[in-house]
C-alpha cells in the first residue's frame, strides 16, 4: 500500500477561487456535516490488513525489514501485556483502588508501534494515556498507578526510562517536547523525541505553537497525534473539517496518516519519522488513525454519546486480534505461545494489582515537599505550624 | 414550577434552561456541554432541547472558546462559557483578563460583553491533579470582572440568573463537590442583590466568612462550636469582586472577631483583602487578628493527601479557638 | 497571472518518506536559513505589476470588472490620503503630540484594497497600523490618534464603522472575529467578518486556534494577514519556513498570496474571499505580501535589524507609485487630478494636527468610569476616595 | 571590573552577559531579543557575542517561548526567558501556572525546571495599553513559583544571577521606569540573600514597604517626610514569593505604623498579604491599621492619566498622614 501525505484529499482542497467547491456549499453553513476527518478512508499507511494479511510498501517496507516473526511476537506480547496491565486499571478503579483510569483498549498498536520505534537515547513525552508507550520505555507499570490512585501526581523520574511525566493539560507537553528537541540540537546529539497528543488536543493552541517552534528551529521532533476519534464525547469533526496528518503541510513538515491498529505500520512510519529527527530533517507529524474502545475515563459513559455499531466496527480491526491472526496464519507460531502469554500477563496482573494494594498513602508532611527545589520561607512557616497542629491532636490537647 | 427541592447541579441547569427559554440571545457552550451534557451533568438535555446551535459542543481549546465568546458578545449573544475544571482555565486566562476583562472600558463604554464563565471549582472529590483547585483570587485581582460563587442550590439558580443578566463579564465559581447536595429553589422568588454577602446563622461571639463549598464547613463548624457555648456568626460572602464589605463590617462590629476559611492558598488569597480591609475599618472593634484558614503554599496535593490540604471542621475550630484566645 | 494557491511549493513540500528532502538536509539542523517563506517569489497573485502594467487574470479580473478609471483613482486616492494621514501621524508623534505611532507605510495596497473589499454591513478586526482599513471604513483618522496620544485606549464606537477597536496584544482578534462571524451565521445574515493579523501573529496559538473554529463552525470569516516581513525586529523565517498562506490548507479551508503591493489585486482577492464567506463557503486565508517601509513604530530603530538595500529594493515596489503610472499611462487622468489629491491630502493633515493638537486630556475621574458596564462596589469606593482626596487639595487642605 | 556605576538596564545586560559566560547552558530567549538586543537594548550585544544558538529570536508567541524554556530546561538548559511586556505575559500564564509552577512537585523532585521569566512590568512610561501593568500577585499567589523585584542596578545585576542560579522557577520583574536610572554595581560583592528585604532607609516614626519601582517614590517621600519632621523607615521588599514579613514585622515593632505602596491594584495586590499576615504578627504593636497605597480597581488608564492612577509621592503622604493620625 502506498502512501501520499500530501495526498489527493489535499490536492482537492486547493483554493479554487472562483468555482465553488462541493465541499463546502451553502449548506455547509449550518453545519459542516460529517467529513473526511473521521471518514478514516484516507490514505492510510498499512501494512498488515484487518484480517491479518501483510501488504507491500515500498516506501515503509525497508523500515522493518529487521522485523523478524520473533519480533513480531515481541510486538504481540507487548500489545498483550499492555492491554491486560490497562484491563487491571480498570477493575481496580471499579473496586476504588484508583480514583480514575484512562484506558488504552483499541490504542495498544498505536502505542506499542511507536514506542518500540523509540531508541534508548529518545526521550517521550506522553499524555496522560500512553500507558503502552510507557511499557515499552520500561517503565514498571505499577509506577503508572500512582497518580491515578491518589497518591502522587507522577510516580516515576523521567530520566530513568527517557518518559516524562503524564501531563493532564491538554497540549501542553507538545511544547516541552519541542524545547527538549531544541536542546538535543543544540548538544548535537543525534537523538529524537516523541510527543503524544489527541484528536481533542490538535485543537490547542499550544500543539500549533509546537510546530512553529519545531519547524523554525528545525528541530528533532515527532509529534505523534493518536487519532482515537474521540475528545471525550466529540468527535473528531468539532476538532477538524479534514485529517489531521495535513495540519503539518501549513507549518513546513510532512505528515503521515498511519493505520493506528496496525502495530507494524505503525513502527515503520513512526522509525521513519524519527530517524528524519535524528538526521536533521526536523520535524513530522505522524497522526495514527485508531478507536478509543473503552470509554474515556472510568467517569465516562460513552452510551451517552456515541452509537454502540461504530464501537462494534472497530472491534473487527483490533490491533491485537489482526497481528494474531497474522501470527496464526503465516508464521509457525505455536499454541503454547498464546497460552504462555496469557499465564504471563495474568501474573503481570497480579503483580499489579497486589503493588496496588500496597501501595501506601503518602505521610501528610509529603504535601510540603517539593514545592520547590531551592526552598520557599513560607513552605517552611506553613510545614512548621501545620506538623504543630497535628502534633496537638496527637498530645491529647483537642 | 416555584419551589423545588434540588440539587445545586440541577439548580444550573435549570438556571441555564430558564435563560435559554428567555432569551433567544443566550448561547451555552464548551467542551462536552451538548451531547454528553457535560462531565457533571451539569448541562443535561439542554442541547436536545435548545439545538445545536445554542448549545455548542466546542473544539478543545479553551483561549478559542472564551475568545470567540467574546466575538459572539460584541454580536449581541449573551455566551454561557463552561471551563471543564477550574484547573483548565488558564490557556483562557490572557483573552479572560486582557480581552474580556477591558473591552468594555477599553472601548469607552460603547461595546459590552455579556459573558459568563462558569467554573467548577474546589477540591473535595477526589481527583487527580488540576481538577480541584481554587484559582478565584487570580480573577478577583482583575478589574473588569466580576467574580461570585454560590453555595447553595438557591443562590445556584438565582445568582446565575443575575450573572447571565449582567452586562459585565461574570466568571461564575461552582463548588463542584456540593453540586449533589440539596437545597430549595423558589423560581418565582425575588432574588438578592447578586454581590450581597447574606448572614448563614446569626452569631455573636465570632464572625466566620466564607463561600461556595466552604459554607457548609463553617456552618458545621458553628453548630460544633455552639454546644461549646460558643455562638459563631457565619457569612457566606457570595462575591467575589465586589467584596460585600459592609456586610463583614457590620458583623465584625457585632462580634469583634474574624476568621476567613477558604480553600484557596492563603497566600494572596481573597481572605488576605478581607483581613486588610476589615482589619482597616475595624480596627478599634477587633478583639483580635483577622485569622484565615485555607490552603498551603504548595500544589494542590494528591487526592490522598486533600483532606489534610483543604480547611476542615477542626481546623476551623482550632482558628475559632485562637481567635477567641486573643 | 495565474494562481494556485496550493502551488508547486506546497506540492515539493509533500512528505516524501524514504529520500531525503535537498530543503531540509542535515546542515539545516543549526539554521533553517532563509526559507521559501520570504522570498516573494511564491506565485503571488498579481494584476498590476510594479511597473505599472495590468496583467490579466483569469480567475480574479472577473472581481473588478466594475472597477473604472475612476473607480481607479479612488483608490489612489485612499491611498495617498492614508500616507498622508499616516505621514502626519508620524510627524506629530516626533512633535511630542503623540506617544507613540505605528506607521503603515508601504502597506497602503493591501490596506486600501482589502478595506475597499467590504460592505458596509461587513465587519472589521484591525490590528492597531490598519489605519487605510479605517479611511476605507470611513472612520475620522483622527479617532485613531487618541490612544496614541494617551488620552483613551480606543477612540470610536465599533458599531459605527463596523470597525472594531485596534488590538495590541498580538493574535486575539482573530478569535473575535472568529465568534462574530460564528453569530452572523447564527443570525442568517449574509454579511461577512474579516480579521486582521500580521506575520508575526500568526505564529500566536490564538490565530491557530481561530482557524479551528472558523473550519469547524464554518464561519464567515476572511483572515487578512499583512505579510509585511517583519514583526518588529524579527523577519518571517522566525515564525514559519514555508509561505504563510500554506497554513490554511492544514485546517480545511484555502489560502492565498496576493500582491500586497497591488491595490487592485488585493481587492480582487479579498472581494472572493469575502464573497466565500457570504455564500457560506466559510473561512479564507488571504496572505498579503506586502513590506513595512518605515520602523515597526515610531519607538522602533531598523538599522539596527535590516539593511537599507531591503527597504530601498521595496520602494520600487511601491504601492502608490505603481497605480500612479498606471494612471498616467493608461487612463487620461490629468495633472490636475494628482494636484488636486495633493491639496485635499494636505487639508486632511491640517484638519488632523490641528484636531490632536486640540485633543483635551481626560479628566481624571474618567479612569473608573467604563470599568464595569454594571458598576463595581469597589470602584465606586475608590471613586469616592479619590474625589475626597482630589478635593483636599483644591481646599488647600495640604 | 569590580565597581561600576550602571543603569538598571545595563546591570541587567551585564548579569546576563556574566551567565552565559560562566554557564554555557544559559540561554537567553525572546522576541526581539537578538539581533535588536530588545525592546529596551537589555540584551543588546548578547547575540553578537554569544551567537544565536544561545540568544534566541523566538517566534511570536508566549505560550510556546515559556513551554519550549521548560523542554529545554528538562534538557538541562537554564534558560532566560524575555517577556516583552508585563501584558503579554499572559499567553505564557498556562504554562507558568500549570507546567512551569508544578513540574518539580509533580516529579516528586526528580526534574528541575530553572527557568527565569524576565518581565519589564510598571508603569510611568507613557505607554499605550498592556504596557504598564503589575501583575505580581498574579504569579505570587501560585505556589511554585518565586517572584523578585530590585530597585536598582546592584539588585537587578545580583538578583538575576541569583535567580539564574536558582533551581527553581523565578518570575522577574524589572521595573521598566527604573531602567535608565544609574546605582554602583560591584560585580565581586557578596550578595544578600534573594529573598530577604532590605532596610532602604532608616526611621522610627513609621514603616514604608516598597519594591521594584515604588523604592525610590518611598525614597523621596521619606526625605519630604523628613523635613516635616517624620522619620520613615523604608523598606525594599526585593522578593514578593517569599515575601520576608520577619524583616517587616522587625521594622513595624519598632515604628508600630505600616504603609505597603505598590502601583498593582489595592485588591488583592501583594499589600493585602503583607497587612493580613503583619497585623497577626504584630497585633499588640500596631497603632494604626495597615494601610496601602496602589492602583485603583479599574484597567490600567491612558497614559494621560497614568499619573493620577499610579501612587506619587502626594498619594503616600497623605497615606502617612492617615496613619501617624490614628
Ligand atoms: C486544557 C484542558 N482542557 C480540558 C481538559 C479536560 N479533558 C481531559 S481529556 C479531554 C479530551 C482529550 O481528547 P484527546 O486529545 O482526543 O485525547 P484522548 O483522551 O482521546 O486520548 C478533555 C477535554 C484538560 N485535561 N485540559
Ligand atoms: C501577545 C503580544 N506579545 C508581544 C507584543 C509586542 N509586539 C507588538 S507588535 C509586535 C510584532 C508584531 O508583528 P506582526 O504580527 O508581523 O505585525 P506588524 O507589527 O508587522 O504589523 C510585537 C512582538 C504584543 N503586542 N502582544
Ligand atoms: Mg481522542
Ligand atoms: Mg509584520
Amino acid at each position: 500500500m502506498t502512501v501520499d501525505s500530501a495526498d489527493s484529499t489535499a490536492a482537492a482542497q486547493k483554493a479554487q477561487p472562483p468555482r465553488k467547491r462541493a465541499a463546502a456549499k451553502k449548506s455547509a453553513k449550518k453545519s459542516p456535516g460529517k467529513t473526511a476527518a473521521a471518514s478514516g478512508t484516507e490514505q492510510l499507511v498499512q501494512l498488515l490488513t484487518p484480517e491479518g494479511e501483510r501488504v507491500k510498501s515500498a516506501e515503509y517496507d525497508k523500515y522493518v525489514t529487521d522485523i523478524t516473526d520473533d519480533a513480531l511476537r515481541d510486538l504481540y506480547r507487548d500489545m498483550v501485556m499492555a492491554r491486560r496491565f490497562d484491563a487491571e486499571a480498570v477493575t481496580l478503579q471499579r473496586q476504588g483502588e484508583l480514583g480514575l483510569w484512562p484506558s488504552l483498549l483499541g490504542q495498544e498498536a498505536a502505542q506499542v508501534g511507536s514506542g518500540r520505534a523509540t531508541r534508548d537515547d529518545d526521550y517521550v513525552f506522553p499524555t496522560y494515556r500512553e500507558h503502552g508507550v510507557a511499557w515499552c520505555r520500561g517503565v514498571d507499570p505499577t509506577n503508572l498507578l500512582g497518580m491515578f490512585r491518589g497518591v502522587n501526581n507522577g510516580g516515576w523520574d523521567p530520566n530513568t526510562n527517557n518518559f516524562h511525566l503524564y501531563t493532564i493539560v491538554i497540549g501542553s507537553q507538545t511544547l516541552h517536547a519541542t524545547g527538549y528537541a531544541m536542546g538535543v540540537a543544540k548538544d548535537g546529539a543525534d537523538s529524537a523525541v516523541i510527543a503524544y497528543f489527541g484528536d481533542g488536543a490538535s485543537s490547542q493552541g499550544d500543539v500549533a505553537e509546537s510546530f512553529t517552534f519545531s519547524a523554525v528551529y528545525n528541530a528533532p521532533v515527532v509529534f505523534f497525534c493518536q487519532n482515537n476519534q474521540w475528545a471525550i464525547s466529540e468527535p473528531t469533526e468539532k476538532q477538524t473539517r479534514v485529517p489531521l496528518y495535513q495540519r503539518a503541510q501549513g507549518y513546513g513538515f510532512p505528515g503521515v496518516r498511519v493505520d493506528g491498529n496496525d502495530v507494524l505500520a505503525v513502527l515503520a512510519v513512526t522509525r521513519w519519522a524519527l530517524q528524519r529527527a535524528r538526521d536533521g530533517e526536523g520535524p513530522t507529524l505522524v497522526e495514527a488513525f485508531t478507536y478509543r474502545m473503552g470509554a474515556h475515563t472510568t467517569s465516562d459513559d460513552p452510551t451517552k454519546y456515541r452509537a454502540d455499531e461504530e464501537r462494534a466496527s472497530w472491534e473487527a480491526k483490533d490491533p491485537i486480534l489482526r497481528l494474531r491472526t497474522y501470527l496464526e496464519t503465516h508464521t509457525d507460531t505455536d499454541a503454547a505461545f498464546f497460552t504462555d502469554l496469557d499465564a504471563e500477563s495474568e501474573t503481570l496482573g497480579k503483580r499489579v494489582r497486589e503493588a496496588v494494594r500496597a501501595m501506601p498513602d503518602p505521610d501528610r508532611m509529603a504535601m510540603f515537599e517539593n514545592a520547590y527545589a531551592d526552598g520557599h520561607a513560607l513552605v517552611d512557616e506553613e510545614r512548621a505550624q501545620f506538623a504543630a497542629y497535628q502534633a496537638s491532636f496527637a498530645d491529647g490537647e483537642v | 414550577m416555584a419551589v423545588q427541592k434540588l440539587p445545586i447541579a440541577k439548580a444550573i441547569n435549570e438556571s441555564l434552561r430558564t435563560a435559554l427559554d428567555n432569551d433567544p440571545k443566550v448561547l451555552v457552550m464548551g467542551e462536552d456541554v451538548g451531547k454528553l451534557g457535560g462531565v457533571f451533568r451539569v448541562t443535561d438535555g439542554l442541547q436536545k432541547d435548545f439545538g445545536e446551535d445554542r448549545v455548542i459542543d466546542t473544539p478543545l481549546a479553551e483561549s478559542g472558546i472564551v475568545g470567540t465568546a467574546i466575538g459572539l458578545a460584541l454580536r449581541g449573544y449573551r455566551p454561557v462559557v463552561e471551563i471543564q475544571f477550574d484547573g483548565f482555565v488558564f490557556p483562557a486566562y490572557d483573552q479572560i483578563v486582557t480581552q474580556l476583562a477591558k473591552m468594555h472600558a477599553r472601548a469607552l463604554g460603547k461595546v459590552k460583553v455579556p459573558v459568563v464563565v462558569r467554573i467548577p471549582y474546589g477540591g473535595g472529590i477526589g481527583a487527580v491533579e488540576h481538577h480541584s483547585e481554587s484559582p478565584e483570587a487570580l480573577f478577583a485581582h482583575v478589574a473588569g470582572l466580576k467574580v461570585v460563587t454560590p453555595s447553595n442550590s438557591s443562590d445556584a439558580y438565582w445568582m446565575l440568573q443575575q450573572a447571565i443578566q449582567s452586562d459585565d463579564p461574570v466568571i461564575f465559581f461552582e463548588p463542584k463537590r456540593r453540586y449533589w447536595d440539596k437545597g430549595e429553589v423558589d423560581t418565582d422568588a425575588v432574588p438578592g442583590d447578586l454581590h450581597k454577602a447574606v448572614v448563614a446563622k446569626e452569631g455573636t461571639d465570632l464572625t466566620l466568612v466564607a463561600y461556595g463549598p466552604m459554607v457548609k464547613v463553617c456552618l458545621e463548624a458553628a453548630a460544633a462550636a455552639q454546644e461549646e457555648g460558643k455562638s459563631l456568626e457565619v457569612l457566606d460572602l457570595r462575591s467575589i469582586s465586589p467584596m460585600d464589605f459592609d456586610a463583614v463590617q457590620k458583623s465584625v462590629e457585632k462580634t469583634r472577631r474574624l476568621v476567613v476559611v477558604h480553600e484557596a492558598p492563603v497566600f494572596l488569597g481573597s481572605g488576605a483583602e478581607l483581613a486588610a480591609r476589615i482589619t482597616e475599618r475595624c480596627f478599634y472593634h477587633l478583639e483580635a487578628p483577622v485569622l484565615r484558614v485555607g490552603g498551603y503554599h504548595a500544589p494542590y496535593p494528591p487526592a490522598r493527601l486533600e483532606d489534610e490540604y483543604l480547611p476542615g471542621l477542626d481546623r476551623v475550630l482550632d482558628a475559632v479557638d485562637r481567635s477567641l484566645a486573643y
